[in-house]
């Protein structure tokens, strides 16, 4: 998977691309990532689904959305007119329903990967997230994988909720992953105290925003530290080129931005910018010498400056 | 694109109390040009390293072609960022989204128009009625809330409207009750043909069923959640009925936040209908 | 475990209990809970031990402190002559040494109750932490409550890192605990982008503060509403009053104060008294009352302006 | 307890730009009052609804009696925290913790004491000076920096020390280098007896290794990354050696910021010894 460039939207979190498009040209997207499609039209979650907590945003908004057909009726040619390079991303609530979603998306042109949402509750195992357990979310990846064509990378994306990431990881990568992403939220809540009842109408809710981004470095780092040969697209709470390339030196090699496109909408450009400027100033001349580059053992490091101030420690 | 948003940081020139409200006038020429009457903004809260990452949504009130352009909010402090917002002084800067959401449709011939507002939402229906009186519209005005301190723009509403009804819950202004009281009296003397009303939700079923019952269409802007305003979050869906029948949960932000009302199913807001396209278990159109 | 008031310090966060006695008496506390008392001395991580991050901070302290017999000999008896009740909290590496310790501090006077650190590291499971895995969590807790004294309280402190914390939680209380504290910190990093190192010497840390409320409020519904009869100290990110009663409306019968207190040394006493302002300005007589409330079914509320609030939607 | 902290909202009284420092004078009268030199107190940055949640640690650069008492902060731009302080204007508040720390002690007799500041570790030592010369010591100051708009407080040097040498690394004021270059001649002309420094650990490095081989004391205060400042986080410590010749690792914000140089294992700051009291896999005493 070429892209022309490292930072994407992340999964729902760009709309359908048209109301970006407002803002910049989707073109100049890494690649634009939707929402998680789902074979029939889903209305989502009622409302309120968004809850503002310190630094991050609970939202539940249970993947609605127009379903496949609409979706390659109206979004995806729309995409591909734009020049845009558009991941899609894929729910589902059984293997079954993941297999026939990428029978659906096989012959269709203009797909540069698939990303596989594990966070979708199993309707087989009591609603409990493939994500949280490595042998069902590598049944579904190989169920996406053996449906798309060959030359369509297939990226599993990771909760963080889970004991064991590089176990989750690992398992997604033997059952066909071409890539990981990570990380999709982590399952929080908020009360309303004077309501005195859940903010969310869902009561839980998904977590994102600068709040996670924490968890977001660590699961990166540990999936690139055990898998070091496996791309990794990071992302939670990326606001600024700063915290891209905290992703990257931890061992992203492309980011993906949600949240900080609501309070900016041209937070995706804006950041590959600031991207592009740091690297610059670090001498790097190719973003793949920046990936992972935070794990080089003490004492090794290509800057004069760091290792003086390390020494002086 | 003459209608799209541009985001901005505008410089505040002004900032005032009106009774329970406080209003911020700023500098804003990109949005205050493309400015139509229902239109809002979303204004970033809380400063440099703050941990409030949305923006929250306010109405345009108004807006001045002084310097460039201007727009003014009227807003009542909330929560932390309405409290921050009502801490800002004149000069400093706010940054602004704008303008968003589908404006109020205006009638193509003059005709007479009811503009309900409750709370401060009346304070979207004054450039509203600029727009009508333009067409050559005539306009009453119901503007209603808890308590005299919270009705915003009787004065205004007094020199531009026909005629203007004033309600208060306890009394305190006009007459004691809800705008729905008295609304039947008011569209009948002016033999109105549209009502358009913002406000609380409740108030705006009550409005709609009124003007249902009177047989004329009514235009509401409607208020849910917001995390974006842009359109791409899918947090601020309200069920509403198509063209076609169907109910569809839409965006408030793009798809609204001005509803024909007897298309908003306001007695299933906060939950999907059972019979919505994609409801759980529903039927799958 | 009768306590005066619902506020306790966190584990780690509190020091010796005399450094805040410069600030207050810590005899106003509901309790005092200690650092995660060791058997041997431990001198702890190298620092950097500390980075902030989004309403967040990541900590790698490593368990600093002087050992059991030094604190049962100049910390226990100092917070018993101040008339602070103690909860010991209890660090190992084994389960051994989890019991070695806890028949040291059996027959110690002035211990109201004994949490397990549950998010220690096995050294026996490759550095995994006890926590993640239920049975494992339930061995050390059975250590522990074996060795303690019956009538004092064995509560389980368990970590947010897990795919399932209802399931941890139920195998604590099976495996004897009287209570559970939730929520340790989450692992988390972050990287200083202009060193491109870790900013921790340790690498990863904890993840404490505003950040990780919303999975702490979480957590503490989703055990209340599985265990509805045990006892939940509810902790994570509370700085305020409000915060505190989102934790005890979410099923906490007592909340600890751990990462506000660095910024704020009266935090405990200040978040009782707005907690205590609160609960009266809502109605409430007893705390009691207000623990889980809202797990109530919708429509069932005692507040009229809830109710209206809600029909009005 | 006369030495005990206090937290306070103090308003700010006048900023000022020193070179490439910022200074903010504050009403603090319950700090002021406790204020011996070395002391630091810690301040909140960022405002309500912040997304930082620690303070920042900053040594007291002087009190005045003023307006009841008020402490006077100098400080570099590092990082957000400091931004946001650098913004700060006369009027506005801030919340501070202190006095906080162990302060430098002094001598019981009159005697000649040299003062080493690096950067803004220069602050510290004008308030020790004016106390060491109440009773009677004799004072020289070395302060160095990279370059010369970082070198802080080199005039009042002049007016308060007996000599008074500067260093630049690149030698754009007094003598190109570091301080330690110049510090053995300023010790053996002085004859002195004692010796006080502040600045980078390097350099603190630096100075004990001079003071040690003229076999006379010194007190170095300090800088650990802190979270509470209070001694209750346990993230600021350093590895010191014992009466009793144990290293273990201490508290910056308590058990210092001032130590005798000696006893600090400057060549092991950030590691956790191996003989240190409860190292891994060291002896457990
Ligand atoms: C289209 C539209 C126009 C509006 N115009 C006005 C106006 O002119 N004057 C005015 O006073 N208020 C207006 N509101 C409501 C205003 O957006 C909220 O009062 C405000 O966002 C609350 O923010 P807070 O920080 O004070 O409260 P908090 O409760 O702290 O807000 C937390 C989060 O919830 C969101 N939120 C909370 N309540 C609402 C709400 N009612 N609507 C949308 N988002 C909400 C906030 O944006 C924020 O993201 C409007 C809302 C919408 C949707
Ligand atoms: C006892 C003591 C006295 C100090 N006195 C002064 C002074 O008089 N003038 C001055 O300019 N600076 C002083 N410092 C350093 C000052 O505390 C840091 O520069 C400041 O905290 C950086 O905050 P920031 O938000 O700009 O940087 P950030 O990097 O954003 O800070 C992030 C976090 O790390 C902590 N931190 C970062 N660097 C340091 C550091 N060097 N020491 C302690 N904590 C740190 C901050 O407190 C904050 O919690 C002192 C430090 C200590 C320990
Ligand atoms: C409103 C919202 C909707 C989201 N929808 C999806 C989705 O459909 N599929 C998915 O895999 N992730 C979804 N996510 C998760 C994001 O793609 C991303 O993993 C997460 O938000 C962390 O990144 P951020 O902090 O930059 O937002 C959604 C996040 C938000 C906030
Ligand atoms: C510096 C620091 C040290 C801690 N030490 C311990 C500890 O020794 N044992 C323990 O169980 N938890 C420890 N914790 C976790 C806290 O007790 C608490 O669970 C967590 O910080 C969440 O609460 P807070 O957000 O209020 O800080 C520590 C936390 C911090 C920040
Ligand atoms: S607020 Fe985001 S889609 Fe409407
Ligand atoms: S800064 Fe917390 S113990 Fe020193």
């Amino acid at each position: 998977m070429e892209l022309p460039n490292p930072v994407l939207t992340a999964a729902g979190c760009g709309g359908t691309g048209r109301e970006l498009a407002q803002f910049f040209d989707v073109a100049r997207l890494g690649a634009f990532v939707t929402r998680s499609i789902t074979m029939a039209p889903r209305a989502g979650r009622p409302t309120p689904r968004m809850a503002e907590t310190p630094s991050g945003l609970l939202n539940a908004v249970g993947l609605q959305g127009p379903g496949v057909e609409a979706f390659l009726e109206r979004e995806l040619p729309w995409l591909a007119e734009r020049g845009a390079r558009t991941i899609v991303s894929v729910g589902g609530g059984t293997v079954a329903e993941f297999t026939a979603l990428s029978r659906r998306l096989a012959d269709a042109p203009g797909i540069t990967a698939v990303e596989v949402n594990l966070s979708c509750p199993n309707v087989e195992d009591r609603g409990r997230m493939f994500a949280r357990d490595g042998s069902a979310a590598a049944e579904v990846v190989a169920s996406v994988r053996a449906a798309i064509r060959y030359d369509v990378p297939v990226i599993a994306k990771l909760s963080p909720d889970v004991a064991d990431i590089v176990a989750v990881a690992r398992s997604c990568v033997d059952g066909g992953a071409d890539a990981l992403a990570m990380i999709n939220t982590p399952a929080g809540m908020s009360i309303d105290v004077d309501a005195m009842r859940p903010t969310l109408a869902a009561g839980a809710g998904g977590l994102s925003g600068p709040a996670v981004r924490p968890l977001a470095v660590r699961c990166v780092w540990q999936a690139h530290a055990a898998l070091p040969g496996v791309p990794i697209i990071g992302m939670g709470g990326v606001t600024t080129g700063r915290d891209a390339l905290e992703l990257i030196l931890a061992g992203a090699c492309a980011v993906a931005v949600g949240t900080a496109t609501f309070h900016d909408p041209y937070a995706c450009p804006r950041i590959l910018r600031e991207l592009e400027e740091l690297l610059t100033e670090r001498g790097f001349d190719r973003l793949a010498d920046a990936v992972g580059l935070a794990h080089r053992p003490a004492g090794t490091g290509p800057r004069g400056r760091t290792d003086l101030e390390e020494s002086s420690l | 694109m003459a209608g799209s948003p541009v985001q901005m940081t505008g410089t505040v020139l002004t900032t005032r109390r009106v009774d329970a409200y406080h209003a911020l006038t700023v500098v804003a020429p990109g949005i205050a040009d493309r400015f139509r009457p229902g239109h809002f903004v979303t204004v970033a809260a809380g400063g440099r390293d703050t941990s409030m990452l949305t923006r929250r949504a306010l109405t345009v009130h108004d807006v001045k072609p002084d310097y460039g352009g201007t727009v003014e909010l009227v807003f009542a402090v909330r929560g932390a960022g309405t409290a921050w917002l009502a801490e800002v002084k004149a000069r400093d800067t706010l940054d602004l989204v704008g303008p968003l959401g589908r404006p109020f449709p205006l009638p193509r011939d003059p005709c007479t128009c009811v503009l309900v507002g409750g709370e401060y939402g009346s304070a979207s229906l004054f450039a509203l009625g600029d727009a009508l009186q333009t067409r050559g519209c005539r306009i009453d005005f119901v503007l209603g809330a808890t308590t005299a301190e919270r009705v915003f723009g009787a004065l205004r509403a007094r020199r531009m409207g026909e005629t203007t009804t004033l309600t208060t819950e306890d009394g305190s202004l006009g007459m004691r009750g809800k705008v729905t009281d008295v609304l039947p009296g008011v569209i009948a003397d002016a033999r109105a043909d549209v009502v358009y009303a913002c406000g609380p939700m409740a108030m705006l079923r009550g409005v709609t069923a009124v003007a249902v019952e009177f047989g004329i269409p009514v235009q509401v802007a409607v208020e849910e959640h917001m995390a974006c305003g842009i359109g791409v979050c899918m947090t601020c869906v309200v069920p509403v009925i198509g063209e076609d029948g169907v109910t569809r949960m839409l965006r408030a932000c793009v798809e609204g936040p001005v509803f024909r009302g007897e298309r908003v199913r306001f007695d299933d807001v906060g939950t999907i209908p059972f019979d919505a396209l994609g409801a759980p278990g529903g039927r799958n159109v």
